[in-house]
């Protein structure tokens, strides 16, 4: 390929003409904003991108990014993007989900993605909550949630996102916030090791509903509560969290558990190691709810060769070894016989 | 057989048959698949016009010896053209008492009765649920019975090779082809290669190879020598259109369809599969064909499968997705959105025998209508259908051509008789195949503001061509970023539209681009009659068994005209004015009458159902019953 | 306004009417909804017909102001029977620009124009897209425009109630409702009843309530005050069947038909939903009814849904999973394994716009050919549908009745319009409605060998009874196990078999059984003329609207007669008669003609469409001059 | 319930009159043999039993046993199941699947079943290999794998059916062989085990299909190398393995290691704990392919409400508090008025 030069991009290439449609105060709109802000860095060409949705609030992403994009049907987003891989692998193609057509009727395709590394980048946005239908509850609201379909409260145990990611074997997971009022705005840094990842990154974005579920996560996002109830995972540092820096995780046997850097040494903490799976998991089932920090940032990132690579590998193989395929041949071939006039 | 001549050998009497059918069978460890097919290709290649019928049973490897273990292959073989692989047996083969027991009632009064004597112990017996050996009881004796100790035999033929037992257990299919080469004087030499072949060079194993060939060559002999048969049968060359042939089942047609379609549309092919009995083997045969920008994807399931599709379309491939039976109903609300976004995709459906799990190694016709109608809303798709294994390669050029053409899913239905089933194919020249002319929009092509007189300065998804096709910029193209979905789109600009007139359009549009696509279709052709006492009209893989049926009509003096059609949705612009010319229409199908109900409803004609649900194919003569009994008396 | 007299009052002349169409319409976050349902319960509670319709935004909050995010509500109240909410408006309240730009097209001539003059600003006309102010141009001369400063007015009369600003703004919506009270003479009393119960008793802040109430009342005494209105109108009470009438949408009858039929049948009902528009208050409304022994499965999907039905059901409840769109598109794969299990399991199918995501908040009747053919195979299911709101509950306790007689899937479908609309419904008497007798099998049905006169020793799950249903032995059970699935199935021990007479003999019992269900269809009513001109064949929520103009065009004495179809599958056995009777047959539908192919397929004869696909409901006028068209010119 | 006495049963009571119809030598036939031996012991009544499954060679299950059973469609045995546990909460389900069924089509279902907790028994016939359709790859085979249907061999990354359990938070996750030469017959332990627990209960069998990936797992199965190449695992007990019980199992970090016993002390290896799920994770990801024994036996089991009780509770507070239904009365409520003649 000629390189042609890139031209240069501003957030504004990657709006399009039709009106955003997200209730006022949707966490939505601040990830759309750091979407359009974060492309312009990665030097790629905007004709190259592909956003691909299935259906929800969330899924109607593709309508406001001034890229290529398919709306498609619920859950099913990973299908098409894997379609779209195929037929050209060097499209840069994000995936944007709900917690319900991500997890609920979408599950399985994630998995099957993530775990065939598929090389692109879903950003799933968890509100705990079905928005586009009104609110009932999702894979991941809560136990004993009270929403249109659980007048008595939801009896389902919530799936999490990142151990259900690391489950299935994904090479790049991480969790953000939609925003972040205590000054730990990573989402645009996420957005940016995943797109620089070879192969499916899976982000989780803590998003708020507005409407159906407002405030699920203002622990996570809240000035004053946001650094006392998350906690940054950087590769080969210590975790340590609170406004003022003074509590740490640590690590006994295989549990994990709050310390104060009063107490411990920083050097004792658990030290954040991005290509460890089990140490991802273990990080994974923090939960505010029960009194820990919840990691935001990369849980886990490692290199496996993605699927279309192998793929047109494979292709370019049987090419080389076959020869570019001749389709008279192809038809004349195998036992013929010939009946002549 | 029919019509037997008479001509005498110099040992045998040598009787000259126009034409005969073989049916091997025996349990599903005994190779008789590969000894039908061996049978069928010698006798293909000697120059017989053949049609095959291969029959599997539903389990994987059913225990030894029982009824469901059976495995059959039936092969007609003639010197004029035949189109079913008939309707009872000649020559029943027989490898074991369960064997028999589920075949013998095919077999022709009179007919030859080959067996392997030293099958029928009591363990076996006792497995096909016979109480006393019918070799013995009498109670085969309206045949022609040769008990033949075919293990004995040709365990003996082989002792020396110094082979296990187990491999030379193996070989009395090919002892047993052998006899039965001798009996219809066939040359070893096609199945002497073939096996040279297949055990010396793909596998390796050229003991192996040698073996076999010893087996062969030991059963041939004994047919020679051992005084058995009174008579040997000469069936000669057929006349068939000149050219080079080959076997072909109508799944591997298929899948070379679908290549010389993306072929020669110069495009990659990206086929997106599930595996379900009996569509796999498109997937099979793709996945072997990557040198010819192939790629084809296992997917996690049949809805994964139409979706990878739809995002390989929407990036520019010819994308294909193929299944049978519960898979098909699962692809809906997919094929739904990929007529919401316009995009060239091919679906085909190899029916199975339902309704749901069905009977998932049996053929019927059972999915039309759901090809018609089966998905939420006004929602069309053009639908066409194969005849035979070898137009399946035809038929799936057609469905790629229609699909980039009209940008539409096109269903292609075959079904599990032609999709397993050989017959000799014709190979047709790549240079006589129409080009497919793709052509990816690379400009804008429409105003943002009205008529400015100032050149187009954006790009509509949903701007139309004269074929109402919209038109396909794929990503990485600069400058016509767009984006579709499976909301209703405003006509043109293909933004989200809840306009209620904007609806009716874009229905009506979607509508009126399937029916467009009817200028495509040929004028239909009429076998037989061109007007008179009965129209036939027929789909799919009973095409064989109706032009069988109406030749025998035409040889009767019967003014019967018979049309097969390729394409259901939209029908032949023709079709109404021929149904005009008859006084009676029928239509035979494999389902409980769903073709009839399309044409009923569009012609408003009173026509009448020939409707066979067993999983099995129409036999010849129940058509020509079926058809006499609606003819006038005479 | 339809016949206007007159009758004159103190200080404002006072019209009495038939009866009138209002709209309602304003931002979503403008409270329309509940303002129309007021004035609905209201004019009902006071004694007229009425027939509403709610028209939502399809996005859950569209931006404030725009025209995507306009909401509106519709009741047409009359003293007179009335069966739609009626085709044009008499009196339009638009609360801003947005609202007046989507709506007034509906306003009749010299109708009345109620706006909420402080929404009039640069801001709100511009997001409406009006480049000049429609109450200061002129362009709205036709009507009687009433400009009124309502949140001005609103915010003062409440200023002291010491709300915050917000809560002051939300209530607008009620002092616009006091305002129409007061034109139309309405009682207060059962808004303030209900918002008193809204916001004091359920939500426990009687400070909200009260001031709602404050804002109501000082609406209506500004009408009695201001003299803005030169005239009030009454419209009385109808005649209507005497007893007890609650307001109900489509979705709530049929959930509450649900659990009466699970009720009478005794037996605990599972419900296994997935969240779709519209079907999805079909869960909620039984979530909250658990203890009528209902058990409601959000499930992960609609294909789980369908599986769970089929799980509950063969366990023994009553089992009912509903959908819309594409997730009854998903279900196809599963309602066939319900027919191949023959379980009575209940889909139901609230149809909204389609293809694919299509309009999912507008109505459509496309669904149709995809309930009766949409599955691999041959795969029957008995399909019947609902024609209005109230009927919901008939036809949801009729599927269960069906279900459970037949031991077959049922297939209700309803639609968009008459899930959400609501109309008066009589409300019957469990006393008089009929039980529904399940009974399930405790005992051995059959002999394992054929007759030895010795009693039952074993159980047959696919033994019929004179219905051709089988019997229903459920797990816990002894001595009953037994093992189904969706592999054809050997007649009476339902044992698998691949043998081919079995697989047509099943074939047919299906579809036979199907068939016999048309016993249960109680003679077709006509209304209108017997026999004619014109017979007019609907289904579904379409019965408003084909009734009313089937009155007009008796009144216009035509010779129409009009039939409603609940059951489509099977169609009922005295259609083919009825349709001899009439010189046209029309079949008005939402789709592109559905149930038309059935009628024209079944008794040959060229039915004419009506068709309509724009998301919306017929209006009377459109239908009255299409059946007119197809008349013999007088 | 009026107790009766439950008859005595034994493993024939539990067959069929149908004929069993898969391949000779199929690794199905053992664990046929080994449920229809186990049931007897369970004290639970015949008729209360319900086996559901899909579609595959390891589906057609419920025929051979002579209980309640459904043979559904592909995949979505989880979902026939939940219904059939909503409709009766006492009935004893058990899941037949297979790794096609169960975790390429079935996946979704079979997360969400689990999550949910539905408290009933999942047997997972994993051959590695899709039977029933003769021969394709499935989510288990290992890379590289040459079928039907990747001649090159396949480029998907395959699924570990015990990390995707875990992944998903199912509360009993247990790993067998169909049959084990090496002296370690666990199967019949853990069914009991399994039947004993009271949620979902998931049970991974290796399992040999002999046409189409035969021996796949031989080295876990064979007399010379089941001990070796796989490990038992007993809560509280250290993780020793090997011919000679010579080698065990450390934890370094978040590690896992092989030690041998001459070197290192049974108390410092790693002493497993059901409880602990980070811990399952980590040996969850031990491989035979990279030189670790691969752990047999329960991986993990915890407690938590399951679905169908939360269920019924949900309903009995509601008749608590609201009383029986009274249909009458649900008809005649809400606004009403009175229309007189
Ligand atoms: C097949 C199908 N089933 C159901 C729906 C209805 N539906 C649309 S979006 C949605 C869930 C939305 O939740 P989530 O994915 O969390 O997105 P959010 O709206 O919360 O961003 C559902 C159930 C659908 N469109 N298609
Ligand atoms: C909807 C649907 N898709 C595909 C199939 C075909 N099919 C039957 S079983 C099977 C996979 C079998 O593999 P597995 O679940 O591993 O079971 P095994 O036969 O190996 O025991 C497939 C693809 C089907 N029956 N239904
Ligand atoms: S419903 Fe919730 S998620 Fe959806 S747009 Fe509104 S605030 Fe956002
Ligand atoms: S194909 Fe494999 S899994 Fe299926 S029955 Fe045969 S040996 Fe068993
Ligand atoms: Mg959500
Ligand atoms: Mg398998």
């Amino acid at each position: 390929m000629t390189q042609i030069e890139l031209p240069k991009y501003t957030a504004k290439d990657f709006a399009t003409d039709q009106e955003v449609r997200w209730c006022p105060g949707c966490g939505d709109y601040a990830i759309l904003a750091a979407v359009r802000k974060a492309l312009p860095d990665l030097q790629h060409r905007r004709e190259n991108y592909v956003f691909v949705s299935g259906i929800g609030c969330s899924s109607r992403f593709p309508y406001y990014m001034g890229t290529y994009g398919i709306h498609g049907i619920h859950g099913r987003a990973p299908a098409v993007a894997t379609g779209v891989k195929a037929a050209n692998p060097n499209l840069d193609v994000w995936l944007v989900t709900g917690d319900g057509d991500g997890l609920s009727i979408g599950g399985n395709h994630m998995i099957h993605m993530l775990r065939r590394n598929v090389n692109l980048k879903v950003l799933l946005f968890n509100n705990r909550i079905y928005g586009l239908t009104k609110g009932q509850y999702s894979p991941t609201s809560l136990e004993g949630h009270k929403t249109k379909s659980t007048p008595m409260g939801s009896i389902d145990h919530p799936i999490h996102p990142i151990s259900f990611a690391l489950g299935v074997e994904a090479t790049f997971v991480a969790r953000c916030t939609d925003v972040n009022k205590g000054g730990l705005n990573i989402l645009g840094d996420v957005l940016k090791a995943a797109a620089n990842h070879r192969g499916s990154a899976f982000i989780e974005i803590y998003q708020d509903c507005n409407v159906f579920n407002h405030q699920a996560f203002f622990y996570a996002t809240e000035k004053d509560t946001a650094r006392e109830t998350t906690v940054l995972l950087e590769h080969g540092k210590p975790l340590v969290f609170g406004n003022n820096r003074d509590k740490g995780i640590r690590l006994n046997s295989t549990r994990l558990e709050v310390v104060s850097l009063d107490k411990v040494k920083e050097d004792d903490l658990l030290f954040h190691d991005e290509t460890d799976p089990a140490l991802a998991f273990l990080l994974s089932r923090m939960s505010h709810q029960q009194g820990m920090p919840e990691p935001v940032g990369v849980f886990h990132r490692i290199q496996k060769p993605c699927y279309e690579e192998m793929m047109m590998a494979q292709v370019n193989k049987a090419l080389e070894q076959r020869g570019e395929g001749d389709l008279e041949k192809l038809i004349h071939s195998g036992s013929m016989w010939t009946v002549s006039e | 057989m029919n019509t037997p001549a008479t001509a005498v050998d110099r040992q045998f009497a040598t009787e000259t048959l126009e034409g005969a059918v073989i049916r091997f069978c025996g349990d599903s460890g005994d190779g008789m698949q590969l000894t039908g097919g061996e049978f069928t290709t010698t006798s293909a290649v000697f120059g017989n016009d053949v049609s095959t019928f291969p029959d599997f049973p539903a389990e994987i490897r059913a225990p030894a010896g029982t009824l469901p273990g059976v495995s059959g292959f039936q092969v007609n073989f003639a010197s004029t053209d035949i189109f079913t692989p008939g309707d009872k047996v000649d020559v029943l083969v027989a490898m074991n008492p369960a064997g028999l027991k589920t075949n013998v009632a095919d077999l022709k009064g009179g007919g030859i009765l080959i067996v392997n004597e030293d099958a029928f112990n009591n363990n076996n017996l006792k497995k096909a649920g016979y109480t006393s050996n019918p070799l013995e009881d009498g109670s085969l004796d309206e045949y022609k019975l040769y008990k033949i100790p075919i293990s004995r035999l040709c365990d003996e033929s082989l002792a020396e090779t110094g082979m296990g037992s187990k491999a030379i257990g193996r070989a009395k299919n090919m002892y047993t082809l052998g006899i039965v080469y001798w009996l219809f004087d066939r040359s070893l030499e096609p199945t002497i290669q073939h096996l040279t072949n297949l055990f010396a060079k793909r596998k390796n194993q050229p003991e192996m190879a040698e073996m076999n060939i010893k087996a062969l060559k030991a059963g041939y002999y004994m047919g020679e020598t051992a005084e058995m048969f009174q008579n040997r049968y000469v069936v000669p060359k057929a006349k068939l259109a000149p050219g080079q042939y080959r076997q072909i089942s109508g799944n591997e047609a298929t899948a070379l369809g679908l290549i010389a379609g993306a072929r020669l549309a110069k495009t990659d092919l990206t086929y997106a599969g599930y595996p379900i009995t009996p569509a796999s083997d498109i997937l099979h045969f793709l996945s072997a064909y990557k040198n010819y920008h192939v790629k084809t994807l296992q997917m996690e399931d049949e809805i994964a499968a139409i979706c990878a599709t739809i995002g390989a379309a929407y990036t520019g491939d010819i994308a294909v997705t193929a299944s049978s039976g519960p898979g098909i109903a699962l692809k809906g609300e997919g094929i739904g959105l990929a007529v919401m976004t316009e995009l060239p995709v091919v679906i085909v459906n190899v029916q199975r025998g339902g309704p749901s799990t069905g009977l998932p190694t049996k053929t019927e016709q059972a999915d039309l209508l759901q090809a018609v109608y089966g998905r939420n809303g006004e929602c069309p798709v053009i639908v066409i259908a194969a005849k035979g294994p070898g137009d399946c390669f035809d038929a799936a050029v057609e469905a790629v051509r229609l699909a980039v053409k009209y940008m539409t899913p096109v269903m292609l239905l075959t079904d599990g008789y032609i999709a397993n089933g050989a017959e000799p194919w014709l190979l047709p020249h790549v240079a006589d195949l129409e080009p497919i002319a793709v052509k990816y929009a690379t400009e804008f092509n429409a105003h943002a503001d009205d008529h400015d007189g100032e050149g187009n300065n954006v790009y509509w998804p949903y701007l139309r061509n004269e074929n109402l096709a919209r038109p396909w910029a794929i990503p990485g193209t600069a400058n016509l970023e767009h984006r579709i979905g499976g909301l209703e789109k405003a006509e043109n600009t293909g933004n989200v539209s809840y306009d209620p007139a904007n609806h009716q359009r874009m229905i009506n549009l979607r509508q009126q681009k399937v029916e467009k696509s009817a200028q495509d279709i040929p004028p239909t052709e009429i076998f037989g009659a061109d007007s008179g006492d009965v129209l036939i009209i027929g789909w799919g893989g009973t095409y064989g068994a109706i032009h069988a049926a109406t030749e025998r009509l035409l040889a009767r003096e019967h003014k019967v005209g018979t049309i097969h059609l390729r394409h259901i949705n939209p029908l032949p612009p023709d079709l109404g004015a021929i149904i005009k010319r008859f006084k009676t229409i029928v239509v035979p199908e494999l389902n409980k009458g769903q073709l009839i109900r399309l044409i009923r409803e569009h012609y408003l004609v009173d026509a009448k159902g020939i409707n066979k649900v067993q999983g099995k194919p129409f036999l010849v003569a129940e058509l020509v019953a079926e058809v006499e009994s609606l003819l006038p008396r005479k």
